[in-house]
């Protein structure tokens, strides 16, 4: 693992794992997404729409699951100074945004069948909502600032401090049923989970993971290679790429 | 103070490349160069105000008064209020006595009650020089300390900085015209 | 011809700096959101709809004055020469936020429950309202001074701050409208008012200590 | 001790300049107010309600990117030597105001109507209030900029600009926002809409000729 | 340009009283005086930029070139964009070719590029030195031109401001360092 900090033999030991990351995440999504739309019956309540539930569940888990993350890299920063944490939070926060967004847009189409409109303001669109706009100001943050060091150790504290957010995100159901509409825990429980929903639903869980995780790990040889472009170890790639 | 094996690289041009200096008790050292060649990055990176890229920084004595470009004093309270505040700030009480003394001699007792955003340009750099002598630093750290002066305020400041380094101080001095300073330390920086 | 010339540079100033040009329709959209959210299940009651927009106004008011908070001090160069005290820094950041505080935190706690008052509330309603903001003063104050402090020097007001900030933002206000608005139904709100006492326990034990090396950083542009 | 005198010197601060030091308390008031009289007639229906909270948040974000029109030019200097161009300036302020208008009005306009789409508001009632957004953001434009080159200079920036600018846009929020509001009831709205429009004109052609004085007038202080 | 019988006093302290000043084309003319004592106010006035409380300005041409304490630059566009952007409130195209001349004069091709926060305080002051003689205005009101310039970038702008003066335009400065003219009017402000 020690070996892994330095920026050179992260890069040139991670290089199978990418592959094997988006193999292994793209066949399991296939299989998952198949299986799902096209082997599972309908349910009983909402016909054929529920089945956006495939997307939906994986994506909203793992939005909040990157922003933790980048969170526990912010702490990780700041406490031992480690260069791959921030090369980490860099490349994990767009990842992060694009998730939540997909979340968010999953949601609002699977809204549109069953609650007959896609945006309603209740607590557990808006917090994730806001944890979209949490990710935007991470990367705002990021193009305003020019030092990067002042950049990173900004980042860090504010990914700290929006955590805050993420208990809220997950309970909002529970903990706000005055505000929240009668929406999906109810409804899962109506589903009941059938394992014949849970495996598909598991595979295309596990599977958004890995693929999470493998482009976040290829972002961040990409930024490996781009921060250190000087140093003389970078130079037969960044002549590899411009072939 | 020492200063080992300086790097430092804002944008794509370098500026230092292991630059070494160390500034003894009782010594003017003069930063000497052309237009944009990092004395004020210089002695940023010493006040600690900026991080360098690389090397090391020994501060034997904290806190430093540093004078950069901007004035340093609050541009809406008076030149009296400002006193103060750094008084405080330094942890000991504004002695009146001495306050009007040090106006007196910087020929700011008339503007003593006007804020500091009503002064002219030399006005507000005599302000901060003042504010400088009050906080009883060790280690001065001066930016182009006679921008804006008269040759009376020049004269003032040159003898300041002389006596100060006489009684064990020491002042490191950011500037291009001719040296001021017979004894000075002069450090040519690197003609980019 | 020179019109567009100048109506480009215009432009170019916004844009340059990517993202940030969205800004304002980000936070357009943030405060319709918010708004909405707020106006949406209260409709029906009186009391709760005022509680409401006082809570959301206290969160524009503190955006708004935390912009002032270091960016004058950093404009004049004190900001500088007062983060070279290492030792001093962190009573001047919390005389800065303890200022702030009186400033705003206290006449909104006093004002935000007789304004509730005068519109015929009923009085324990208001108080608790009251109280509420006792607690979310303070913890708006801390939260808002750091982002505030992280943005120093970036020559950025308003939009961006706020579209920081109003994230931050959301628990406190979750849990102290929520207090309000579950006393008002006579629901049992204790568990949100604790809530409320550890972001601020949170806030305002660890925030000053962070804001000296916050703001230290931030001269490095 | 020194925690006192550092607060002492806090307060000063914002003591100094007398009025303006309850910029905050006032501008909460005044929002308070505005929301309260805003929620006040409209909490029945659920599209008004929406077009409500679209037009004031249409203010709020006019006036803090308003905030930053002049400053920054202001504070480099460009401002000083633009107005020694006495023929120029004129063609600089449209340029700024357009430029303003295209990245606020624009997107505003908009995003206005599709959020009220997207939350069930019918399709009508959304193009009206894309239409009274319309007119209704370039006169906001004009007249906050109008009270921004009032202000340059006076380095008070968020607060000090809401509470002069808000009672300037009550004008054009009454008319823009009545008209949706009628036609939402069915109501004629035809005079309403013209006097949003003669807003518009009147705005659009007195301002731009007045902001090159009040800008060289800025420069004095 | 004239000015006739100004008075003006902002605060409580009289700056002038009933001065006269006429410059004419060709002309150098030099405000001097200690801190304090009304340059950059007098500047400003004649520039239009401020109000007397009494007097008359005429100025027979029009605009007219001011350079003050700020540098007048947007600092965040790139210089060549400032220099674009001066060109263009002056209503001329930028010449490329000559902005590169000017550029390669004052050492700043290299930071052409850069947005002008990023440059040091000297690289500033030539960059709206350059913005002034892009503006080819006729008469000049520049307030201490000199200073935060090194020795060479000193000399360079002197021998402008004689070339300019040489080709029938004319100049007013403000300084307080001792004349670096020797045709140049004198003007002593008064001693407050
Ligand atoms: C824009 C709208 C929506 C957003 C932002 C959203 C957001 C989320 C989030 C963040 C989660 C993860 C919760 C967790 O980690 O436990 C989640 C889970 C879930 N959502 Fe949604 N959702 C939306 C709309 C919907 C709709 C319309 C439905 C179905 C009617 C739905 C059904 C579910 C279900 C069944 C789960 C998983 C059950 C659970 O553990 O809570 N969502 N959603
Ligand atoms: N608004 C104001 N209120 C009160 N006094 C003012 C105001 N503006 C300027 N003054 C005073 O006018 C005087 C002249 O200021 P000015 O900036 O013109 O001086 P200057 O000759 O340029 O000095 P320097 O050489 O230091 O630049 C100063 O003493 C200043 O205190
Ligand atoms: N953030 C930055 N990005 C790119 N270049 C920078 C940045 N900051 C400073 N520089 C460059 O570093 C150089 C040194 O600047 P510095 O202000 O230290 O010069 P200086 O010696 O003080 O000059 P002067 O005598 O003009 O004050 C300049 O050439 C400047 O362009
Ligand atoms: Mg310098
Ligand atoms: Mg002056």
């Amino acid at each position: 693992m020690h070996r892994l900090a330095s920026p050179q033999h992260f890069f040139l030991d991670t290089k199978m794992w990418v592959v094997w990351l988006y193999v292994v995440g793209i066949i399991g999504l296939l299989v998952g997404s198949i299986w799902g739309l096209a082997f599972v019956p309908p349910e009983r309540f909402q016909g054929d729409s529920f089945r956006i539930i495939f997307v939906h569940v994986p994506v909203a888990i793992f939005a909040q699951i990157v922003y933790i993350s980048l969170a526990i890299a912010g702490g990780v920063h700041l406490v031992w100074k480690l260069r791959m944490a921030d090369v980490y939070m860099a490349a994990a926060t767009p990842v992060g945004f694009w998730l939540t967004a997909l979340a968010l847009g999953s949601g609002m189409m699977w809204g549109i069948p069953t609650w007959g409109t896609p945006w309603e303001w209740d607590a557990r669109i808006v917090s994730t909502f806001f944890l979209l706009i949490l990710f935007l100001g991470l990367i705002v943050l990021r193009q305003v600032i020019p030092n990067p060091a002042r950049a990173t150790t900004a980042l860090s504290i504010l990914a700290i401090v929006g955590a805050i957010n993420i208990p809220i995100i997950k309970y909002s159901v529970v903990w706000f049923n005055t505000l929240h509409q009668p929406a999906s825990i109810e409804l899962f429980g109506d589903i009941s989970i059938h394992t014949i929903y849970r495996i598909p639903l598991f595979t295309n869980i596990a599977s958004v993971f890995i693929l999470t995780a493998g482009i976040i790990l290829a972002n961040m040889r990409y930024l490996t290679i781009e921060r250190n472009a000087s140093k003389t170890w970078v130079q037969p790639w960044i002549q590899g790429r411009d072939q | 103070m020492t200063v080992t094996d300086l790097h430092c690289q804002p944008g794509s041009q370098e500026l230092f490349n292991g630059l070494c200096l160390s500034i003894v008790a009782g010594e003017v050292c003069e930063l000497r160069g052309p237009n944009g060649c990092g004395k004020s990055t210089l002695l940023r990176i010493m006040a600690g105000l900026q991080q360098p890229d690389n090397g090391k920084i020994t501060r034997f004595i904290e806190p430093l008064g540093y004078l950069g470009h901007k004035f340093g004093v609050s541009s809406i309270l008076t030149v009296r209020e400002n006193l103060q505040w750094t008084s405080t700030l330094c942890g000991n009480r504004l002695d009146s006595h001495r306050a009007r003394e040090f106006l007196e001699k910087f020929q700011l007792l008339s503007a003593a009650n006007k804020s500091i955003q009503e002064l002219s340009a030399g006005q507000k750099r005599r302000c901060s020089v003042i504010c400088l002598l009050i906080g009883n630093y060790k280690l001065w750290l001066l930016d182009e300390p006679f921008s804006s002066l008269d040759s009376s305020g020049e004269e003032l400041v040159r003898e300041l900085i002389q006596d100060h380094c006489r009684n064990g101080g020491s002042t490191v001095i950011a500037s291009h015209s001719e040296s001021r300073f017979a004894n000075a330390n002069q450090v040519e920086l690197g003609i980019s | 011809m020179r019109l567009w010339l100048l109506y480009r540079r215009e432009l170019l100033i916004e844009i340059r700096s990517g993202v940030e040009s969205f800004i304002p329709i980000v936070f357009f959209i943030l405060v319709v959101g918010i708004f909405s959210f707020v106006l949406n299940e209260v409709v029906s009651n009186e009391s709760k709809v005022l509680v409401s927009v006082v809570w959301i106004t206290t969160l524009f008011t503190s955006i708004l004055s935390l912009d002032n908070l270091f960016k004058r001090d950093h404009t004049d160069g004190t900001l500088a020469v007062a983060v070279l005290h290492s030792d001093a820094v962190i009573a001047l950041v919390v005389a800065k936020l303890f200022g702030h505080w009186t400033l705003t935190g206290i006449p909104i706690t006093i004002l935000g429950p007789l304004i509730g008052l005068m519109s015929g509330m009923q009085f324990e309603h208001a108080a608790m309202l009251g109280l509420t903001l006792l607690i979310g003063t303070p913890t708006i104050t801390m939260l808002g001074a750091l982002v505030t402090a992280l943005l120093v020097g970036l020559g950025r007001g308003g939009e961006l701050l706020t579209i920081l900030i109003l994230p931050m933002y959301i628990p406190i206000l979750l849990f102290g409208m929520g207090v309000c608005h579950l006393y008002i139904d006579s629901a049992p709100y204790t568990s949100e008012l604790l809530w409320c006492l550890a972001l601020l326990t949170g806030t305002i034990t660890a925030i000053p200590l962070a804001l000296g090396p916050v703001l230290k950083l931030s001269q490095d542009s």
